[in-house]
């Protein structure tokens, strides 16, 4: 099988449905002939011609909007924000228009679009940069919210984002793009979007994660092993709508979570965890469910990063506090 | 005739003066009588729709509603031009153009009466239901335009907004996505003095509006939108321009809101009887009445009977609104995706369990 | 003592800022010669003159934007958003320059802003006319997000929010605006930002809530009462920076919690109020706290709106079903 | 000079030609010749500065930089036209805007080596630091020009956008409320021909950007950004409007980057070497410099000594931001308050502890 990084392998998944359904059409800031400030959709217009893969204006609530529209006429855009931290322009589209317009028009339209955004820091870049807006996403009625932590992952959801007949923000961990390669299958396979995934088998305790931070937590788990602590991760991949299953089995097992975020924490994603849990595990639940999300800050620059980013320590401790409680 | 009258020396074209006299026979657009007084008829219709649904207001039985009164040139004209595969991207003040699309109006009185049934619109194919963000619909219009392209269709775009609505960043976007792409648009700004309580010169510094067509390398027009056969002769060939691959085009229909805002809106507070009365003496179905009359099309008194017919019609649509079926809490949940997802199934059942437990204790 | 509407008791603190400051300036869609769609600002042109009080072309990216750079100059302009509803198209300069002017200038510049906007549901209204998006403002570090549900509370936060060197999104509930009239002094007070307030003592059951649902809560207790259920009623009042202390003392009392909010359930203020709950007193817990928040839907439009707003027999049963817990 | 040049008829308004020569002396400003060749300097400071920086990131002890090579008559110009009351609200290329108001090149290298400390600018009153979001900031001048009229100040607000952001939303909603509340605001279009990879041509289709101003009732020209004395003369006049009370002036600048978008990007990849070649030709320090040695007022040779010493200028100010002390846990925190709330102190504290416990384990 073919190695690939999670770029390749979103190229990839772009390239197949491109081929396969003249629907597909892909624009953005810098898509077309650049490939993408971080090359995700290089050698797309070549293949698939400037009709189908071009650059658009710099305005991301245009380029929203406007494949709103080509979606009620027909068509399955996918549309690129160079930066999650560059969306907000288009936030009152994907609010207003591209969450709602099939209950507003009772299912006469809808909007089968994918918003890809490389999202998230620790990667030493500039203000606007680092942004993690998926909490946000998720508590938009009508939205689904995929974020794939692998390559494998990444190409499989994607497909099936394209495919979906309601929109999807899929979140790519730019941290990853280039930093893992893993074996990935060639032909087309999806992934259904709303379903997390066991990493690996525990009892001691549940970590909920996706993103970036997912291979932090692996490697916080080395540690744990050693010391004699049985972690059982859980990959959720898609933040809304949640998959409430594999949570609650999970920690019914363990009675014990940590969730892993790296998004302020406050309003986060993790208290949706949390809370899940104490709907669903309440009488299993041996230590209080945690959180270990970002700080309630913006993303400090480089020089500040290392204390917003969560080190393998870092996310050790917590595991040990809670494993202790 | 783009060309003709310039924006930026604040021209504008008319093609009947406000007693309904043709300023210029030449200018008068290739329009068989027969179909004037169709818009006529049209333009009655929703004028007598528009007050009805005003008083339904009054009477508690409607909740809100946003006048058309005056302002009905514009969307007859665009009915008229409109052909079927064409795409409606509307405001929100473009009654006739809604009907001439196919939206029956017990539909509309569904929108406006608080039940998201009535935007489904089943009967008006290519008609996208009211954005209620300011311009937040004109990104839209440019991407349906598009599609058209893409898909080499022969549609034509007709998407409208307000005066106010210019100041919004997506007008901009929008209008420059379309200049950039070529799409067959056309850009229908219902200038009618106001945004609410805020005039036009509070919204703007530029001439008019039509000038701001500049700032994207499209034509641009001003066009008296009280004068039907203006807007149809300028409807008539921006289609033509956007229907031969010329790409997008802004038009700028100057009119009135002769009504409030909405039936909530007071516009005592900001406008003065003065300006209330100029403006009915450029009423546009008296000047399409006068003209009618005078090349003896139709009579003065026609109307008694026309008026109480579409009356009776409208009281029929009401009717339908009134007695459609009520709404049930799966009407809040299952058009929000395709297959409901797990959590709305969970939330919907919680909230039957507990109207289960309250018939229990009844 | 007066008594006043909260449309009134707004109204009052905007007068008297707007006399006792001359940084204070107020702008918005229709909010000088009408005084706004709900006339909380009526008059206020008249008394302090048109560039005091003034109407500004309808865009909501400019009114929030323009309003930063009056801050950078010294000002301290109060905006509105006509509705909380159309807020979204100045998203970005709310989560780029509002929250953010202080971090990223050290402290050079900041950003003395209020940014007023009547929200929430119930009040029989079109689309995007009902929207209550207080958990995506939670979310954004470096924002004071206030909620009053009483006249009185309304003046002395908004006297607070005006004099407050960070910005502050201060959300009307719209449904208490003439619905209620209350005793308030016509003097000037203030009412710190953060602080939650005990509307009611109780000792069964702890039910946090803000904004107008509060009085649905209210009304809810009146047959909690007669079931011999005794409800400590917290109205939050601030969403962020949030009360944590009346939180954890009340719940360390009571063992039970129930957070009663009006937006949608999934990533919302539920959700952090619960976590913060498992947070501070898991030990004393003697239930799974519990929210009972909004569908994760658009709000229904009018015919079907009784299904989402709470009605006092929902919130009843959802206390009823935690005391039997 | 803004009704000569008719941008709808894609006039440019130019002083010098390529070679640095006088199209026509008349043209020229008045300014003293001392304010010329110091106006050169600061454009040699500029691009010494530039380049020194993107070889320090190619060493590996920058992080990012946006280099404004071949854009330094722009900002030199500006520099030399603001005035200390006068503010300065950047995009992210106009380097010696930046130094002209009082910028350490150290706090700048702060800034681009990843540390918000720099962004304080302490040295630099009425200087807004860079807004990223493209566009975004000119919302904020125009609310700094409606201050200053409120307080009756002298002061002109410079706002800077490149032809990219011209685009956004936010860019027409500035212009157009500074066209309504006629305030002393210039905006400074950089066009340099590229946003990133997208040639302005894929930006708009209007015929300049200097057109725009149209849609705002603002004054609009067309400018040669690579020539100093247009530029100045171009500024000092919509400076003397401004103060004035006349309201805001739309500028557009018309450029090269002749280096990358970025210290990341790949120029190769969207443009050729001809058109890099064409507009080397125009280089603006070039060209004024050809303009000062034809005068006699300085001597090619000169150059060697002033950029010797300017990279050791530059070198020190490396230094000063490579010395920086390290960023401490509570720079994270305590800039989102003035008071931080609890909620930050709780996480602050939280992670000393960790802090802590690793202390405890070494
Ligand atoms: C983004 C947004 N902001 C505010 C509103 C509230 N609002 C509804 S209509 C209106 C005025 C619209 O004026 P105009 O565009 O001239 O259209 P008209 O009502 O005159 O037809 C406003 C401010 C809104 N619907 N959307
Ligand atoms: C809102 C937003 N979208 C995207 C970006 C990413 N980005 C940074 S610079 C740039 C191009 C800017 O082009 P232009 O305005 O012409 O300025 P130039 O870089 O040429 O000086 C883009 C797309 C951004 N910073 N902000
Ligand atoms: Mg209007
Ligand atoms: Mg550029």
């Amino acid at each position: 099988m073919k190695v690939m990084t999670m770029v390749q392998a979103i190229n990839d998944a772009l390239h197949i449905k491109l081929t396969e359904d003249p629907a597909v059409v892909m624009y953005g800031e810098d898509v077309g002939v650049e490939g993408g400030v971080f090359r995700v959709t290089q050698g797309l217009q070549e293949k698939h011609g400037e009709e189908r893969v071009f650059d658009s204006p710099l305005a991301e609530s245009a380029i929203v909007g406007t494949a709103v529209g080509m979606c009620a006429a027909g068509l399955r855009p996918v549309v690129e924000m160079q930066f999650a931290g560059f969306v907000f322009p288009a936030f009152n589209q994907i609010v207003s228009h591209v969450s709602r317009m099939r209950n507003r028009s009772r299912g006469k339209y809808f909007v089968p679009l994918v918003i890809r955004m490389p999202y998230g820091g620790n990667i030493r870049a500039p203000e606007h940069h680092s942004e993690s807006p998926e909490a946000l996403f998720g508590h938009i009625p009508g939205l689904q919210v995929v974020i794939p932590s692998t390559p494998y992952d990444a190409k499989g959801l994607m497909i099936a984002a394209i495919e979906a007949d309601d929109p999807v923000i899929f979140m790519e961990p730019k941290q990853v793009y280039r930093a893992i390669k893993q074996e990935v299958p060639e032909e087309k396979y999806s992934i259904p979007i709303g379903r997390g995934k066991i990493l690996s088998s525990g009892t001691d305790i549940t970590v909920v994660s996706y993103g970036a931070v997912v291979r932090e937590v692996q490697r916080a788990m080395i540690t744990a092993k050693a010391a004699g602590i049985s972690v059982e991760l859980i990959d959720l991949r898609t933040i809304y709508p949640i998959d409430r299953e594999i949570i609650k089995e999970s920690v019914k097992k363990t009675g014990r979570l940590l969730v892993v975020t790296e998004s302020p924490g406050s309003f986060g994603a993790g208290a949706e965890i949390i809370s899940i849990v104490v709907e669903e595990a309440f009488l299993s639940l041996e230590a209080p469910p945690t959180r270990l999300a970002g700080f309630d800050t913006v993303p400090p620059l480089p020089k500040g990063e290392h204390f917003f980013f969560h080190s393998p320590e870092r996310i050790f401790y917590e595991i040990k506090k809670l494993y202790d409680y | 005739m783009f060309e003709k009258y310039d924006p930026l020396k604040d021209e504008m074209f008319r093609v009947m003066d406000d007693k309904g006299e043709l300023i210029d026979p030449k200018l008068k657009p290739a329009i068989p009588d027969q179909d004037v007084i169709d818009a006529y008829k049209l333009m009655q219709f929703a004028r007598t729709a528009d007050l009805m649904s005003v008083s339904y207001q009054r009477q508690g039985r409607m909740l809100t509603y946003p006048p058309n009164l005056g302002q009905e040139a514009i969307a007859a004209a665009a009915g008229k031009i409109m052909k079927p595969q064409d795409w409606l991207v509307p405001a929100f003040r473009e009654l006739g153009a809604y009907l001439a699309k196919g939206a029956k109006l017990s539909d509309i009185f569904l929108v406006w009466g608080g039940h998201e049934d009535g935007s489904r619109f089943s009967d008006a194919p290519n008609f996208i239901p009211s954005a209620v963000p300011i311009a937040s619909q004109l990104p839209h219009a440019v991407g349906i335009g598009w599609a058209v392209n893409y898909k080499k269709e022969d549609s034509v775009v007709f998407a409208f907004v307000g005066d106010g609505g210019t100041s919004e960043g997506d007008f901009h976007e929008a209008l420059n996505f379309a200049g950039v792409w070529k799409v067959p648009v056309i850009f229908i700004i219902q200038n009618n003095q106001y945004a609410i309580s805020v005039p036009v010169r509070k919204q703007t510094a530029s001439r008019n509006l039509a000038v701001k067509s500049t700032a994207y390398g499209i034509p641009g027009i001003k066009v008296d939108g009280n004068d039907f056969f203006a807007m149809y002769a300028a409807l008539e060939e921006a289609a033509a321009h956007a229907r031969q691959g010329k790409g997008a085009v802004l038009i700028e229909a100057v009119t009135f809101r002769m009504g409030a805002h909405t039936t909530s809106d007071d516009p005592t507070l900001y406008r003065t009887k003065e300006e209330e009365k100029m403006w009915a003496e450029k009423d546009p179905i008296k000047r399409l009445s006068a003209y009618l009359i005078a090349r003896g099309l139709r009579q003065e008194s026609d109307d008694e009977a026309l008026l109480e017919q579409y009356k009776k019609e409208v009281e029929k649509e009401f009717a339908v609104y009134e007695n459609y079926p009520p709404y049930k809490l799966e009407d809040v949940f299952k058009y929000h995706y395709k297959e409901m997802p797990g959590e709305l199934k969970r939330q919907q059942a919680a909230y039957e369990k507990f109207l289960n437990s309250r018939e229990v204790q009844k």
